[in-house]
């Protein structure tokens, strides 16, 4: 009778299923509470110093911040496939979009790597004790804009390579895992990874998109 | 009676006996309450402890009437204990007229006053009976908090903002000055004396103290040495704006809106020049931050005060 | 298979607003270009949640927890804003 | 447990030797690890608490370096706090008896639940490894700018360890949540839920919430003293104030992880000695609510005189105000329920009687502090550490201790001794009394808190707190020595020792390993405690569904 569960705590599938959606749902909703306490942060920065966060938000790159937003929506998209594949039992193409996900994702952390090369190199990374030289009008500011940006960033970064790290774990394990707990695995992946993809969708604007 | 053990602090203020009143009538209020809720369950305990022949017949065990009664009633205390505290409060906000005012720095682990007349000292503050005192506080490190127990007043010293307290010793003597609020290893050192004496010995107190500047004087001093004056001169090249009469006015600023040039204004324009411009400037002006320190900084902003003379007693104590 | 041709309009959606706000923020609209920019970030939410995460087709829990969420979080910058 | 052979058929016969007790995902067996490890952390943090009081019966700083006290009052703060008391009841009583309350046989994720003890091991290590390092000297506030750019000691790893164990509460609270909301027996209503999951509830609920915000708040200082990135740094603009805000939006609803489950365990326990029903049942079911929920809306009043503004000032007031309300609408229900009772007094009664008397007390000292002026003068003096002390260990140990006397039948199949157990609560009240009565009057003549040394004429009162200190060490210790002796030695305990009502008591003692032979279903509200003149059988296991 617990066959198609689990956990012993379970009796049917279909109330699991209906637990872990939940589950993940206040996980989510605790990690939300996590970066808005940062997003409260950066706003009571902004309102103070305003145009010394537009001028700071100038320096970062856009062409590059909106390639990985749209890497990631991409990638999210991918998820959603993979989802819906496995719902349908079609485990081929849900691997595969498993793997462009987790692709996508390495990509953009591949570009943020690239954008925290380019910063440190023009002294734009007030970290570890890189020189920092801004020659806007108010530096001292400016700073604090760029500090903010990579704690921010950094703790999305960090949230994204667990999600690389749990698809891949999940792709390796493929092979000798059944085929309920598959569809189980990849619906709750999917909504962490969807929640990563909307803390970057309000990032992007928040950072890159003050004034140009 | 009380062996020389302490079971009160002094009275040593204008609002301590108020504060204390509250105090007071809180505690009657605990005690009236406890001993009521302690006799009911006790009387309970005892009446109806298993074997005892009390009546337990009837009643279910809920009674919508006593939820509403006790809800409503304990809704009213608190809301009297409320208003009663925050109007006590609020005069923090409201110092009396004529002032003197004191500037207060917190620095690991001492606190360091300059009277007006630039009598400095360490550790000890001497006030006048009777007189309004500001003590407009500043830190140069960590959060502090200047305590008095006798004057029932406290309030934190905040890097990167300047805070105040005001109170009017009522009782000459000396009293414990305390840094309450966690600030290191020797917090528990950082402190002295407040020492409270007549208005006459003040004054005389004050003249015996080392000949040194005034506040201000020392405020201008530096207002040329750091180049101010370069700009803020009539004669100056630079168009920048005339600062006499500058404190408690109103100011246009670029972005249309209007702020009251208060502390916070002052220090903001000396340290962040670039957040609020005064309309008609061009933003030229560079920021002091890490040129001017804490105590010069108070002794800027007693300059800049100085210029205008009527608006410096009326001072807006806290933000 | 209505379901994908629903999905990938929902992307191309996403992709759409992406451009939105890239293009918006380079119009001069005062302190407007902020509040575009948030509302645009909260329509690329609104679809990830309902039609990638299936918010609103799993029953009523899940919209609880968001619901208790945005709450809490309303508190969270409501209070402390009030208190600066 | 034990060593001697017990019945194969309960859940700790299941399984002997580390493996079998490190690997389980039997919630009982977890609660169990958790309680062993809180247990060390309440007695090391006990220590610390000790040397602190014997530092302070002087008022020079003799004993041990200010350096050094300021370690221990940090130390010992951040470890009541966050590596006992917040875990306490929920890690252990909570998590062994939810899904038995509930009528299930494990917590929603079994896995998820041992995963948050490993959590909760990783975060004492840093932690501990900070202790052995040389300590922290931030207090367990963590104000900035001084624990980012001034305190000297091992912030980081101790900011890092609250901020893994953090985790573990974070996914304990997920658990709980789904669990109540998923699994509970067939018939089992919202409104016939024991008060004790009723309160889990809402304690998971403030968990689930606010320890995110102490996590980033955490982050903030450890990217500052790990990688410079300055965000609370004054001379970047980075305001100290709004560290406060963050870690009090936390910290204050935090306190009501720390009291919640003292009162559900409180209100399982009167009306079992009372063996009557829980006056006013729905309304203290939705006063656990209402404190979760209000409990966020208070925090500012920890910053009355921090310089944030004064009409936030007054609204925090204000707000503090109406959070008082639940909780006195619990104490008169909890005072009313003895009514028309039969009371006996058993240890676990005495400590619930104790816990009421102390708790009430704290509270009313809360009202003190709430009232703007008073608190102008008591704020960061003695005052509030008798007030929390009055609430956190007057009243969550308190309840702890009634919670583990009451359920100990049921966690380890035995008999604990009844007379030690009267001796060690009364010791208790009497010791705890002498500890933190005289810290009121200390906090009231203006002795500030987190002070290494004093002027001489507070002593006295110090001397009485330290004397009473040595006495509640008595009351703490004794437990620990009968009931480890009962673990193995003591009679044999029935399924229901008490005549309680509810379905953890339907099991046998201890439960099999999935806790019920027969799952049960529930048709009869809870604490349906048989009144005089009301004749039925009250706890007659339900074996209708297969
Ligand atoms: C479990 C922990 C716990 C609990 C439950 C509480 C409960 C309360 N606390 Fe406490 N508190 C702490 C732990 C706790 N506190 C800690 C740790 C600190 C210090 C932190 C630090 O700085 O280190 C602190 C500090 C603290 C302060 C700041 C003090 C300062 O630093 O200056 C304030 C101020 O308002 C406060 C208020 C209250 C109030 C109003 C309640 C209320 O919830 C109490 C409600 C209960 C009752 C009121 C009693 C029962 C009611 C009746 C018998 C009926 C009569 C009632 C009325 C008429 C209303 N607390
Ligand atoms: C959360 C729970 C909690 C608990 C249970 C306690 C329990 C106790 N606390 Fe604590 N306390 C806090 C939370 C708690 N405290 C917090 C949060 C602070 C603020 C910290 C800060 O300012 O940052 C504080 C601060 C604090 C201070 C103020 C320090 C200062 O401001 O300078 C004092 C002083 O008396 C004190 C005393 C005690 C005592 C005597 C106990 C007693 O109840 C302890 C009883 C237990 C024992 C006595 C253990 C018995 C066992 C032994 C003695 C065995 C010894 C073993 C060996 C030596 C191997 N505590
Ligand atoms: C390079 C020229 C320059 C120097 C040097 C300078 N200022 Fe200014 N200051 C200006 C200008 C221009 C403005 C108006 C634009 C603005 O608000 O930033 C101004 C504005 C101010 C204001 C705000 C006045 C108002 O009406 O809004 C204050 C106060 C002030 N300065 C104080 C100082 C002090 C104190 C110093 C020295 C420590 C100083 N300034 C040095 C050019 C200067
Ligand atoms: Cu300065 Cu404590
Ligand atoms: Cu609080």
């Amino acid at each position: 009778m617990r066959s198609s569960t689990e956990s012993v705590a379970f009796d049917t599938k279909a109330r699991e299923k209906a637990a872990d959606t939940f589950g993940m749902w206040v996980f989510i909703g605790s990690e939300a509470m996590l970066f808005g306490a940062i997003l409260l942060v950066f706003l009571i920065a902004r309102i103070s110093y305003g145009t010394a966060f537009a001028a700071a938000s100038q320096r970062l790159s856009l062409p590059l911040g909106t390639l990985n937003t749209a890497v990631l929506l991409t990638s999210s998209f991918a998820m959603v496939l993979a989802h819906t594949f496995t719902a349908s039992r079609r485990w081929r193409p849900a691997v595969w979009a498993l793997i462009c996900t987790s692709l996508l994702g390495i990509v953009f952390l591949f570009v943020k790597a690239v954008e925290y090369g380019r910063e440190f190199k023009e002294g734009l990374a007030p970290v570890l004790g890189a020189p920092f030289s801004f020659t806007g009008p108010d530096p001292t500011h400016a700073e604090f804009f760029f500090a903010l940006y990579f704690a921010m960033t950094s703790l999305h970064a960090l949230h994204l390579i667990c999600g690389v790290a749990v698809i891949a774990g999940m792709l390796l394990l493929w092979p000798g895992t059944t085929e309920a707990s598959r569809t189980h695995r990849v619906q709750a992946i999917g909504l962490y990874w969807h929640f990563v993809d909307i803390v970057w969708v309000f990032l992007f604007p928040v950072l890159y998109l003050i004034n140009r | 009676m009380s062996f020389g053990i302490p079971f009160t602090p002094p009275e040593a203020s204008s609002i301590a006996g108020s504060v204390d009143m509250l105090f007071y009538t809180l505690l009657a209020f605990t005690a009236a309450l406890g001993i009521f809720l302690a006799s009911l369950v006790v009387f309970y305990a005892i009446k109806y402890r298993a074997g005892s022949k009390a009546e337990r017949t009837g009643e279910r065990a809920r009674s919508l009437p006593l939820e509403v009664a006790w809800t409503v009633a304990s809704l009213l205390i608190a809301f009297v204990i409320f208003g009663w505290g925050a109007a006590l409060f609020l005069r923090r906000e409201h110092p009396p007229l004529d002032a003197l005012e004191i500037a207060g720095l917190g620095k690991q682990w001492m606190w360091e006053f300059r009277h007006p007349g630039g009598q400095r000292e360490i550790n000890e503050l001497h006030v006048p009976v009777g007189k309004t005192v500001i003590v407009s506080l500043a830190s140069q490190d960590v959060i502090h908090s200047f305590f008095v127990p006798a004057f029932r007043v406290k309030q934190d010293a905040v890097p990167g903002r300047t805070t105040h307290v005001w109170f009017i010793a009522d009782e000459p003597g000396r009293y414990h000055l305390f840094c309450a609020q966690y600030c290191g290893t020797q917090h528990s050192e950082m402190g002295g004396w407040v020492t409270a004496m007549p208005p006459e010995d003040y004054a005389a107190w004050l003249g015996n103290q080392g000949k040194g500047d005034t506040l201000a004087a020392d405020g201008e001093k530096l207002f040329r040495a750091l180049g101010c004056s370069g700009c803020h001169e009539k004669s100056s090249k630079v168009r920048a704006p005339d600062l006499a009469g500058i404190f408690g006015r109103p100011v246009a600023l670029e972005n249309q809106q209007t702020v009251v040039a208060d502390e916070r204004y002052l220090r903001d324009s000396i340290l962040e020049p670039k957040k609020e411009i005064a309309a008609g400037y061009d933003p030229v002006m560079p920021s002091f931050d890490g040129i001017v320190d804490e105590g010069e900084m108070q002794m800027l902003l007693a300059y800049l005060k100085s210029l205008s003379p009527r608006a410096a007693t009326r001072n807006e104590a806290t933000q | 298979m209505s379901h994908i041709r629903k999905l990938i309009v929902a992307y191309l959606g996403l992709l759409a607003l992406l451009a939105l706000t890239v293009g918006s923020s380079f119009l001069d609209l005062g302190g407007l270009n902020s509040a575009l920019n948030l509302a645009i970030a909260a329509a690329k939410a609104a679809i990830i949640a309902t039609l990638f995460m299936h918010l609103t087709s799993e029953g009523i829990l899940p919209r609880l927890a968001v619901a208790a969420t945005g709450l809490w979080l309303a508190v969270l910058f409501g209070l402390t804003l009030i208190g600066q | 447990m034990s060593t001697e052979a017990l019945r194969p058929s309960s859940y700790l016969g299941e399984g002997a030797g580390p493996a079998a007790w490190l690997l389980t995902t039997d919630h009982k067996r977890v609660a169990w690890l958790y309680l062993m490890s809180l247990t060390a952390f309440f007695f090391l943090g006990g220590a610390f608490a000790v040397l602190m009081r014997v530092e302070l019966a002087t008022p020079a700083g003799d004993l041990v370096s200010d350096d050094t006290y300021n370690r221990l009052f940090s130390l010992h703060g951040i470890i009541m706090v966050w590596f006992f008391l917040v875990p306490s009841i929920p890690a252990t009583l909570g998590n062994f008896l939810l899904p038995l309350m509930i009528g299930a046989r494990d917590l929603a994720f079994p896995r998820l639940n041992l995963a948050s003890w490993y959590v909760f091991i990783l975060g004492s290590a840093f932690a501990l490894a900070s202790v052995l390092a040389g300590g922290v000297d931030t207090g367990w506030t963590f104000y900035t700018p001084l624990s980012t750019l001034y305190a000297n000691g091992f912030v980081s790893m101790a900011a890092l360890g609250v901020f893994i164990v953090g985790f573990s509460t974070i996914m304990t609270g997920i658990n709980f949540i789904v669990t109540i909301h998923t699994l509970r027996a067939p018939g089992l209503t919202w409104f016939r839920l024991p008060i004790f999951v009723w309160t889990m509830y809402a304690t998971a609920l403030v968990m689930v919430l606010a320890t995110p915000v102490l996590a980033a708040s955490l982050i903030l200082i450890v990217l500052e003293r790990v990688f410079g990135i300055g965000i609370f740094n004054p001379a970047l603009g980075g305001d100290p104030l709004l560290f406060q805000h963050l870690f009090w939006f936390y910290s204050h609803p935090a306190v009501y992880i720390m009291i919640l489950p003292g009162m559900g365990v409180v209100s399982e326990v009167l009306p079992c000695f009372s063996r009557r029903p829980l006056f006013g049942y729905k309304a203290v079911a939705l006063s656990s609510m209402a404190i979760a929920v209000f409990g966020f809306l208070v925090w500012g009043h920890h910053m009355f005189v921090s310089g944030q503004s004064a009409y936030a000032g007054v609204l925090f007031s204000f707000l503090s105000f109406c959070v008082a309300i639940p909780s006195a609408i619990k104490v008169f229900n909890w005072s009313l329920t003895l009514r028309k009772g039969e009371i006996t007094f058993e240890t676990p009664m005495l400590y619930a009687l104790f816990f009421l008397a102390l708790f009430t007390f704290g509270g009313l000292a809360g009202l003190f502090l709430a009232a703007l002026a008073i608190d102008v003068h008591v704020h960061d003096t003695y005052f509030v550490v008798a007030h929390f002390h009055y609430i956190m260990v007057g009243g969550m140990v308190t309840a702890y201790m009634a919670g583990l006397h009451f359920w100990w039948p049921k966690l380890t199949g035995r008999m604990y001794s009844e007379t030690w157990g009267r001796i060690a609560a009364t010791v208790t009240f009497l010791g705890f009394n002498l500890t933190f009565f005289p810290q009121f009057v200390l906090g009231f003549i203006g002795m500030p808190r987190r002070y290494h040394t004093y002027p001489p004429e507070f002593q006295f009162w110090h001397v009485l707190s330290s004397a009473g200190a040595v006495v509640l060490a008595f009351g703490y210790l004794m437990p620990l020595f009968y009931l480890g002796w009962s673990m193995f030695r003591g009679p044999r305990a029935p399924a229901n020792p008490w005549g309680a009502t509810g379905l953890e008591w339907q099991t046998a003692s201890p439960p099999p390993p999935h806790n019920f032979d027969t799952m049960p279903s529930v048709s009869r509200p809870a604490y349906d405690y048989a009144m005089k003149g009301l004749q039925h059988e009250t706890f007659s296991p339900h074996k209708d569904e297969a």
